[in-house]
């Protein structure tokens, strides 16, 4: 079937199902089911829809009249446009599959919105993506905000509400930017339909505006430092299919608009616009993940990765635009496949990671990771997909973390070998940045998993866990196998997300895959074969494994199994080492890091008071159209009012004299 | 079809004359239906026109010599703004009668003939001004409003009540001498009150006709520096703040001056760059106003205050020679009608239900009145602009219509980033108050509550659809 | 003595009588001195139907010697004699004030005349200025008496001005005309009387000053 | 001949009434059937002679004693309808005084004798042709209302009296000197003109005045007989008297002896126009008009008596229509005249609501007088209405003059005093609605009884209020025939250049296009010309 038929049915899935689950409101398990059946059709059909068109390269155009003259209703499902639906698709489908059963824990509490809300969300995503025309896009845009807005308050208490608040404020704030930078755009191009924003030449200044604008409003909505305050307080007050369809999935439409607004609408244009986006990608990643290391919410810390791997996928984006800007094919497309490349691979393990939070909190009822401990072996398979996908966030290879960050470093060399000065001092800069991350982040998954699921339990929570539903292990089994598959299928899926980084820079394909090894461009610079690396890393642990069960002697067979005080080897909670002990070297280490958060949170006191001094203002000047004007005229009116009453005095004598004052003072004007 | 609008007008006004000499139980009757019917005919004018080719005509009713004194245009504007008018005048009759009872817990009431008379006489006067083809006839029927306001926000009769009526009615008419200096200019200068022969004063006399319309338009409209009524008005009773403050009688203002930069052809420049300047530097007084209000009622009237200038923002830019911008605007007068009527109406259930307005003690809405509060979302959400809310819509054409309009005017540019800001910053605030009040646990008032009458949830009902609908009905109508 | 030099003469002695009606320490003394300026009056216009052969002026002076006279005096007269309020100060200006006042209206009016232009009236001059001078005396007594009966004199006097500048200006003026003026008079001198002796009687008072409830 | 019975009819019965009680006082049915009939027939004879003016022209009788053309049969007529009204509520409100000992028997029959006397007093005003008989109608009107305004016999009537007698006969005695210099002048002319006392005779031969004898005549009648017009500064007896008297008297004299007197200042405003051309006589109708306007204004604001409230509201509105007349040029005059009707209209209702007001409260003092519509509703609707429509609000009559007086003087380049003169005209408003709220919104007072006046005193009221809705909606074709005849009469004298009355819009085709001047009418026909040119104008207050 044509891929657009298939995306509009998709589309009318979701809104079926959206509104079915609304309607159904009061019998909940309908609800549920409705919505997330219906969510996984949905997603099964954009992602027949999106493939064909992804592996081909391009895709088909829809043009519709719309209800004002300059709104034409205009779908675009091109190569890149296909991708992302195949993202939002794919964790669309796993997050339906996962609401199945992790939405029971809301019931009693207007599970039929949250069906509603989460497919009106997903529906949105992917009209975002396929719209070709200014208007529309702005519109699904906010829809997407609004939709998620109601998700991320949906405990509606005080935290969501005011976390829900920041979001929508920031992302509000952004969308507005961008319309600015669309109506300059549509002010040269006559109309607001993308096709003439690509044929309309803007003047350097007037597109770096235009750039500038949408930098900012996509940033916001991606989750870039500075911009990211809002991030980590939003993505954790959603549920946490919810958290994984923002995290995974919405803050990647940012980095698609920036793509978009650089790439596609500017033409790539200016490098320096490139180097911007680099240098935010490399600030992001690495405090990005500074930040997480200090957290001790399970899903705040995975919110800071957001904002990490977002800055690794800009990495790679702006050096595909200084590719393009400077006219260097490979090192465009190379760039755009490292951005592209992570950016699924985040959306996959990003939201395996939050449906295995999901999973543990749905458990614990707490966020804290301080109070659990000990999961593994009651959530074993719980277990194992976390830690396939801290595996897969810390780039351990042969996952496919690994493979995304290792186009990434490709990228950065070989921009760093061309270009201007510019890009040759950024770019080896924000491959050290890059490796600080990874390390870092494996720093910070270790903590993160060691913590949560590994030592004693450290409540009464966590020593009473369950395993989770099968829905929920099923929608986890799929990421993890996704991470597994994208990682070692690299040779396969690297040539295929190529060829869309190809057409978005405007460029020739790049061979990427020779037989199993995957290489950026050419063979000379660097090769990497993730089958090998599997095979490899296989033997390296069955190697220990063999060593230690040949040596097995019996001093571990009699150890005591007293507590430590009595020389025993019996584990305490107190011995494992907690969330915060783990980061507090790093607090001291990155203390000036830190203080800028605190600058930041800072920024937002001033605001605060700023916010209080017009209030005072605006409370005192308020009165003072009363007292300043009205009052004073009112009174002045009647004052003067009563002075001429003294005009009327009352002596009938005086009477006369006017008269003859008058006459006086008419003859006077008659002989003059 | 002129026969319809007269029809719907005379009804109107009949209809009130009716009312005082009835006994007090029937004026309520004879208000909706006096209203029903005049929607009724306004109905069937707009779909007559809607499915008729959509002729603009204008009929001559009265007119002495060869002069022009009262005629009725019906065109896709008047018809467009006619039918918002008298629909949502329908539904406040419908909404005040169940408003004005002994239930109510703010201001427990009989519904006096006073109220209906007034306000029946209202939407005649409303909708004769809408279709008025001369300005002489906008002036009378300004000045009618303006009466019937009076009436209306001195309902209550409590010394503030009675106070701010007569501010309202004063600042108003005050603001109204722009009007008689331009309705003279008009005569003297074209021999005609018709508004259609603006087109042919020369550029003086066109200026100065302009500025007359657009400082009673400012009166009318609440705009700097005549603004001072309309939150003191809030003291009428909340449908009539509803109605008359937030969908019609304010909307006369930019109503007028549509008509005006509509039948004026080209514009000397100067007028639409005083009237842009005026309307952001309201819209930022407006904004800031917001921050100290408790009261909800007057939350809104500042908000009037700033939507009001976003259409002046639009008219302005029209002028200058932006069709967008003037689809723009009279789509959000349109629009901004019924999202305003929506969240007044919300505000009146809510001091209806739980005796109070004041926003700090208002929580949890939601929980006690799931349909308030889904009304509370829609209604600030659709006045801030948030798609698919019909805000949006005329917003972003305006916007549009800015900075199309920037090229040739660079003072412009500023303006309209200004009015973006602003937009932002009234979209935060409002959020907030709906995190605030629409979720989470209900107050001690809110948890209390009366039950809402169904004549009221049915308005609301309406209201929400209006909300997400009318910026459909509006682009449609003006393609 | 030639005609017009009689009458100005005429004139000049309503000046002084005028002056002694308002500095009257009575008002009884004042009717009858009123009785005395009105005669003089009716000299004037006499003196002046025969100078300009105006035939009307005698049916004038007649209707003018019935009503100002005899009609007048007597009901002033009469209406005095029942109000008496010895608490009413007798205001006024004293003798020699008066008369100063009397010479810088006469001089005023003179000045005023002096411009007008009519050829009729060209050698009456003096005799118009006079009239407008008793005129305004007659204001002036209004103005400056406090006792609310001498304001009717000045009343009385203002007419008795108006009418010789009627006569001067106007001798051929139909005479219907003339008696309308003489009812008027005549009937708003009642009037006053009338509703002066109900304010005596009401408030107790002929003071002009306590008139004076109504400001504002 | 209508004219001829008009007169005569209230002279008798004012003769009959003041007579029969001097000697025994008739009883009240007698009185009031007399009064009744002497009304309805001045109502209907003042309407026949105004039909027959309307119909065939001027109507002239008693030699030349009489005349009647369309300005005076505006008047005319404006005292026939308004006697009419007010003599009915009259009735009703006097049986209120007699019930409760505020009069007796004979004072009945002494107030319905007086109301007979001003009214042919008045009547004599506007019907006499002679100048100086003019003059004293003008005199006799103080006269004959005076003692009206005494009625009471309290303290405070008595002195409005007294004050009325002696500004009014000092003010109006100025009005003699300058209607004798006007007719001196005419007489002494060399041509020697018969009957130079004659009003019709006059304005044949205004060009014989002396220019600057014409301008002091018209400065000493502008004085005069603006005394009693009750223009500022020579309006002081007018808050006194008309708050003293009887409400219906002060409706009568607010509503049509104030417009009499005008009536006269606009007959030699006309004439000194043709003499020395109309700048001078509309720049001190100009002036005198803003003045009064502001002054009154400003009283109006801080006034708390609710009849001394509406009296300065006269002062104000003679103010407008001397500012109107001021403007002059067509729509000026319309404006003028048609303010007067309008005026006495408004300005007889709302005298007639405070006649209720004191009917039902025992006092005027708007700070005692509170919830009017709840104790009376139907007399609070109709004061409602009347302050409303006087503060100028459509779609009441007084608008549409207003709105016409500020188009003139726009057309006359005052744009800037028509914005002062709108301003002062919205705290005329303010007081007005400051009134209303006041007084006849909010709660009443225990004390009051509940229960409107009976019909007898609604029903003039509701009259005049759906005269006002008449007049405010489109102002009848006889009505607007008549307003247009006078207005010609006043402009034919204002320039003898026919282009002149051109309306700024007209361009000169459709003057090429007019008939010649006609000579048919000598005194006050216009010409063809002029004729469309104001029928132009008084479109607008057709509306």
């Amino acid at each position: 079937m044509a891929p657009l038929l298939l995306l509009t049915l998709s589309l009318l899935a979701y809104a079926g199902g959206g509104t079915a689950s609304l309607l159904l409101g009061r019998n909940e398990r309908a609800a549920i089911a409705t919505a997330g059946l219906s969510g996984a059709a949905a997603a099964v059909l954009g992602l027949a829809a999106s493939l064909p068109v992804v592996i081909a390269g391009a895709g088909p155009v829809f043009d519709a009249a719309g209800p004002y003259p300059f709104a034409r209703f205009v779908l675009r499902f091109d190569a890149l446009a296909a991708f992302m639906v195949l993202v939002i698709s794919l964790i669309s489908l796993v997050t339906s599959i996962y609401s199945l059963a992790y939405v029971r824990e809301y019931s009693g509490r207007g599970v039929g919105a949250m069906g509603f809300f989460m497919n009106l969300f997903i529906a949105s995503m992917m009209l975002v993506v396929v719209v070709d025309n200014a208007f529309w896009f702005l519109i699904f845009f906010e829809m997407m905000t609004l939709a998620s807005y109601f998700l991320v308050i949906f405990d509606r208490d005080e935290k969501s509400v005011s976390a829900g608040f920041l979001y929508f404020l920031v992302a509000h704030a952004g969308s507005v930017a961008i319309m600015a930078a669309f109506f300059i755009l549509a002010a040269h191009a006559g109309s607001f339909d993308f096709e003439a924003f690509r044929h309309t030449s803007l003047s350097p200044g007037a597109a770096s505006v235009v750039f500038l604008l949408g930098f900012l409003g996509f940033g916001a909505k991606a989750g870039m430092i500075p911009l990211h305050i809002w991030l980590p307080s939003a993505h954790p007050a959603a549920p946490s299919h919810a958290s994984a369809l923002m995290s995974g999935v919405m803050i990647k439409i940012g980095v698609f608009g920036i793509i978009k607004v650089g790439v596609d609408l500017l033409g790539g244009g200016i490098a320096w616009w490139g180097l911007l986006v680099l240098a935010c990608g490399a600030v992001s990643s690495v405090l990005g993940v500074i930040y997480a290391l200090a957290e001790h919410d399970i899903k705040k810390l995975l919110a800071y990765h957001s904002v990490e791997n977002i800055g690794i996928i800009l990495m790679g984006v702006g050096v595909g635009m200084v590719g393009v800007a400077t006219e260097q094919p490979a090192v465009a497309v190379l760039g755009f496949l490292a951005g592209l490349y992570h950016l699924l691979n985040h959306a996959v393990f990003k939201g395996l990671l939050f449906l295995g939070a999901g999973a543990v909190i749905s458990r614990m009822h707490t966020k804290d990771m301080e109070e659990m401990g000990g999961l593994a072996r009651r959530m074993p398979w719980t277990a194992a997909a976390f830690l396939t996908g801290a595996l897969a966030i810390s780039a351990i290879p042969p996952l496919n973390g690994f493979v995304s960050e290792w186009f990434a470093y490709q990228a950065l060399f070989s921009a760093a070998l061309g270009g201007s000065f510019g890009v040759k001092l950024l770019a080896p800069v924000a491959a050290v940045a890059l490796a600080l991350t990874g390390a870092l982040a494996v720093m910070c998954f270790v903590k993160a998993y060691g913590v949560t699921f590994t030592g004693q339990p450290r409540s009464a929570h966590a020593a009473h866990a369950t395993e989770v539903p099968k829905e929920m292990l099923a929608g986890m089994g799929v990421l993890a196998g996704l991470c597994v598959l994208l990682g070692l299928g690299a040779p396969v899926v690297a040539p295929v997300i190529g060829r869309v980084a190809a057409a978005v820079a405007g460029q020739g394909q790049l061979a990427l895959a020779h037989g199993t090894l995957v290489a950026p461009g050419s063979l000379d610079q660097a090769a990497l074969s993730t089958p090998l690396v599997a095979v490899l890393l296989l033997g390296l642990l069955t190697l220990p494994l063999a060593i230690v069960g040949y040596f097995k002697g019996r001093r571990s067979a009699g150890r005591r199994t007293e507590g430590a005080w009595h020389c025993g080897y019996a584990e305490d909670p107190h011995m494992a080492a907690t969330a915060g002990s783990f980061a507090a070297s790093m607090k001291v280490n990155f203390r000036p890091l830190y203080r800028v958060r605190t600058v930041l949170n800072h920024g937002s006191e001033a605001l605060d008071a700023g916010l209080r001094w017009t209030t005072a203002m605006a409370t005192r000047v308020e009165p003072t159209w009363d007292a300043g004007i009205v009052a004073p005229v009112t009174r002045g009116v009647q004052a003067v009012g009563q002075q001429v009453q003294r005009i009327q005095q009352g002596d009938f004598r005086v009477y006369c004299l006017y008269i003859v004052a008058a006459l006086v003072v008419l003859l006077f004007a008659a002989v003059r | 079809m002129d026969k319809l609008a007269l029809a719907a007008i005379l009804v109107s006004f009949i209809g009130a004359g009716v009312i005082p000499l009835l006994p007090q139980k029937a004026a309520k009757w004879v208000c909706q239906a006096g209203a029903a019917i005049a929607f009724l005919f306004v109905l069937i004018l707009t779909v007559r026109f809607g499915t008729g080719g959509t002729h603009a005509t204008t009929t001559t009713l009265l007119s002495v010599g060869d002069i022009q004194v009262f005629g009725l245009t019906v065109d896709s504007l008047s018809v467009l703004i006619g039918f918002a008018v008298v629909f949502i005048g329908f539904l406040i009759t419908v909404y005040s009668g169940a408003y004005l009872n002994a239930g109510n817990r703010e201001h427990p009431d009989s519904g006096r003939r006073r109220y209906y008379a007034f306000l029946l006489a209202f939407i005649g006067a409303m909708a004769g001004l809408v279709f008025s083809s001369t300005i002489i006839g906008q002036l009378v029927f300004f000045e009618i409003t303006g009466a019937c306001s009076w009436g209306l926000i001195g309902y209550y009769e409590k010394p503030r009540a009675l106070r701010s009526a007569m501010k309202a009615l004063l600042v108003t008419h005050l603001a109204s001498i722009g009007l008689y200096v331009a309705a003279a200019y008009l005569l003297l200068g074209t021999g005609s009150f018709a508004l259609a022969g603006m087109a042919g004063l020369g550029d003086t006399a066109k200026v100065i006709v302009l500025f007359g319309i657009l400082i009673a338009a400012w009166g009318k409209s609440a705009q700097l520096p005549f603004h001072v009524w309309l939150p003191d008005a809030m003291e009428a009773p909340t449908p009539i703040s509803a109605y008359l403050h937030a969908a019609s009688m304010v909307k006369v203002g930019v109503y007028i001056f549509a008509r005006a930069i509509a039948s004026s052809g080209e514009v000397p420049p100067v007028v639409g760059i005083v009237g842009a300047t005026m309307a952001v530097v309201t819209l930022i007084y407006g904004f800031v106003m917001y921050l100290p209000q408790k009261d909800l009622k007057r939350l809104l009237a500042y908000s009037t205050i700033t939507q009001l200038s976003y259409i002046f923002l639009a008219l302005s830019l029209a002028s200058l020679g932006s069709e967008l911008a003037f689809k723009g605007a009279i789509a959000h007068i349109f629009n901004h009608a019924f999202a305003k009527t929506l969240f007044f109406l919300v505000a009146g259930a809510l001091s209806y239900t739980c005796g109070t307005r004041m926003l700090p003690s208002l929580r949890g809405i939601m929980k006690r009145m799931p349909l308030v509060g889904i009304a509370f979302c829609v209604a600030a959400l659709a006045i801030t602009g948030v798609p698919p809310f019909n805000g949006f819509f005329s917003k972003f054409v305006i916007f549009a219509g800015g900075f199309e309009v920037s090229g040739q005017h660079l003072l412009i540019l500023p303006l309209i980033v200004l009015a973006m800001i602003e937009s932002i910053g009234s979209f935060a605030w409002f959020l907030r108050w709906v995190g605030f009040s629409v979720p989470g646990p209900s107050s001690t008032e809110v948890a209390t509550a009366a039950p809402l009458p169904v004549a009221m949830q049915v308005v609301l009902v309406t209201l929400v659809i209006m909300s997400v609908c009318s910026s459909f009905i509006a682009a449609s109508w003006l393609g | 003595m030639h005609g017009i030099q009689l009458v100005n003469a005429l004139a000049g002695l309503l000046v002084i009588t005028s002056l002694l009606v308002i500095e009257a320490k009575k008002p009884a003394t004042s009717a009858i001195l009123y009785a005395l300026q009105s005669s003089v009056l009716v000299l004037v216009f006499l003196a002046l139907a025969a100078t300009t052969r105006a035939h009307e002026l005698y049916v004038w002076s007649g209707t003018a010697f019935v009503t100002k006279v005899v009609l007048v005096p007597v009901i002033m007269y009469r209406a005095l004699g029942s109000l008496h309020d010895p608490a009413t100060p007798e205001g006024g200006l004293g003798a020699t004030r008066a008369l100063l006042l009397a010479a810088a209206v006469v001089v005023l009016s003179f000045l005023a005349v002096s411009s007008v232009q009519l050829p009729a009236i060209a050698e009456l001059k003096p005799a118009l200025a006079i009239s407008l001078a008793h005129f305004f005396l007659g204001l002036t007594c209004i103005v400056t008496q406090r006792n609310i009966l001498k304001q009717i004199f000045g009343y009385c006097l203002m007419e008795n001005g108006s009418h010789l500048t009627l006569a001067l200006m106007a001798p051929k003026a139909p005479e219907i005309v003339e008696i309308g003026i003489a009812t008027d008079a005549i009937f708003a001198v009642i009037i006053m009387v009338v509703i002066g002796t109900r304010i005596f009687r009401t408030l107790g008072t002929l003071d002009s000053r306590q008139l004076t409830e109504l400001k504002g | 001949m209508a004219l001829l019975t008009l007169l005569p009819v209230p002279l008798i019965a004012a003769l009959v009434q003041l007579t029969a009680c001097h000697f025994r006082p008739l009883s009240r049915r007698t009185v009031e059937a007399v009064h009744l009939a002497s009304i309805a027939l001045v109502l209907v004879l003042s309407l026949l002679t105004v039909r027959g003016v309307a119909v065939h022209g001027p109507v002239t009788a008693l030699g030349h004693w009489l005349h009647v053309d369309a300005l005076g049969a505006v008047f005319l007529a404006l005292i026939g309808v308004v006697g009419f009204l007010t003599g009915l509520y009259s009735i009703a409100y006097m049986r209120h005084d007699l019930a409760h000992g505020e009069v007796d028997d004979r004072k009945l029959g002494v107030y319905y004798g007086f109301f007979s006397l001003f009214l042919f007093t008045m009547l004599l005003v506007v019907t006499a042709n002679n100048i100086i008989m003019m003059w004293v109608a003008v005199e006799a009107t103080t006269l004959g209302s005076a003692f009206l305004v005494a009625l009471y016999g309290k303290r405070s009537s008595l002195e409005a009296a007294w004050k009325y007698l002696v500004i009014c006969t000092v003010g109006v005695a100025f009005g003699l000197y300058g209607t004798v210099l006007v007719y001196a002048n005419v007489a002494a002319a060399p041509v020697g003109i018969e009957g130079a006392a004659f009003w019709t005779v006059l304005l044949q031969h205004a060009d014989v005045l002396d220019p600057t004898l014409a301008k002091i005549a018209f400065v000493f009648v502008l004085v005069g007989f603006g005394t009693k017009a009750g223009l500022f500064p020579m309006h002081a007896w007018l808050p006194d008297a008309h708050s003293e008297a009887p409400s219906p008297t002060s409706a009568l004299l607010s509503a049509v002896l104030l417009n009499c007197a005008l009536f006269i200042v606009i007959r030699f405003d006309i004439l000194v126009s043709k003499a020395v051309g109309p700048a001078f006589p509309h720049m001190l109708l100009l002036g005198l008009g803003v003045l009064s306007l502001a002054v009154a204004a400003l009283f109006v604001v801080v006034q708390r008596d609710l009849k001394r409230l509406l009296a300065y509201s006269s002062v104000e509105n003679m103010g407008l229509i001397a500012i109107a007349l001021g403007i002059g040029g067509p729509l000026g005059v319309m404006a003028a005249l048609l303010h007067t009707v309008n005026h006495s209209l408004a300005k007889a209702l709302l005298f007639c609501g405070s006649g209720n007001i004191l009917m039902k409260y025992g006092t005027r003092d708007l700070d005692t007088v509170k919830g009017v519509l709840r104790v009376a509703p139907v007399s609070g609707v109709l004061l409602m209405a009347g302050a409303l429509a006087l503060g100028g609000m459509p779609p009441f009559n007084v608008f549409v003059s207003e709105f016409l007086t500020v188009t003139a003087g726009i057309d006359a380049g005052y744009g800037w005093l028509m914005i002062v003169c709108l301003v002062l005209l919205t705290v005329v408003l303010a007081a007005f609605v400051r009134m209303i709220a006041g007084s006849i919104l909010g709660a009443s007072p225990p004390t009051v009884a509940k229960g409107d006046v009976g019909p007898l005193a609604l029903a003039p009221m509701a009259v005049l209020l759906v005269m006002m809705l008449i007049m405010g909606v489109r102002v009848p074709a006889p009505v607007a025939g008549l307003l247009r005849e006078a207005s010609a009469i006043v402009l034919a004298t204002e320039g003898s250049d026919a282009l002149a009355l051109r309306m700024p819009w007209q361009n000169a085709t459709t003057v090429t296009l007019a008939e010649p001047v006609d000579a048919g009418r000598p005194t006050c026909s216009p010409n063809a010309l002029r004729r469309t040119e104001i029928e132009d104008h008084a479109c607008s207050n057709r509306y």
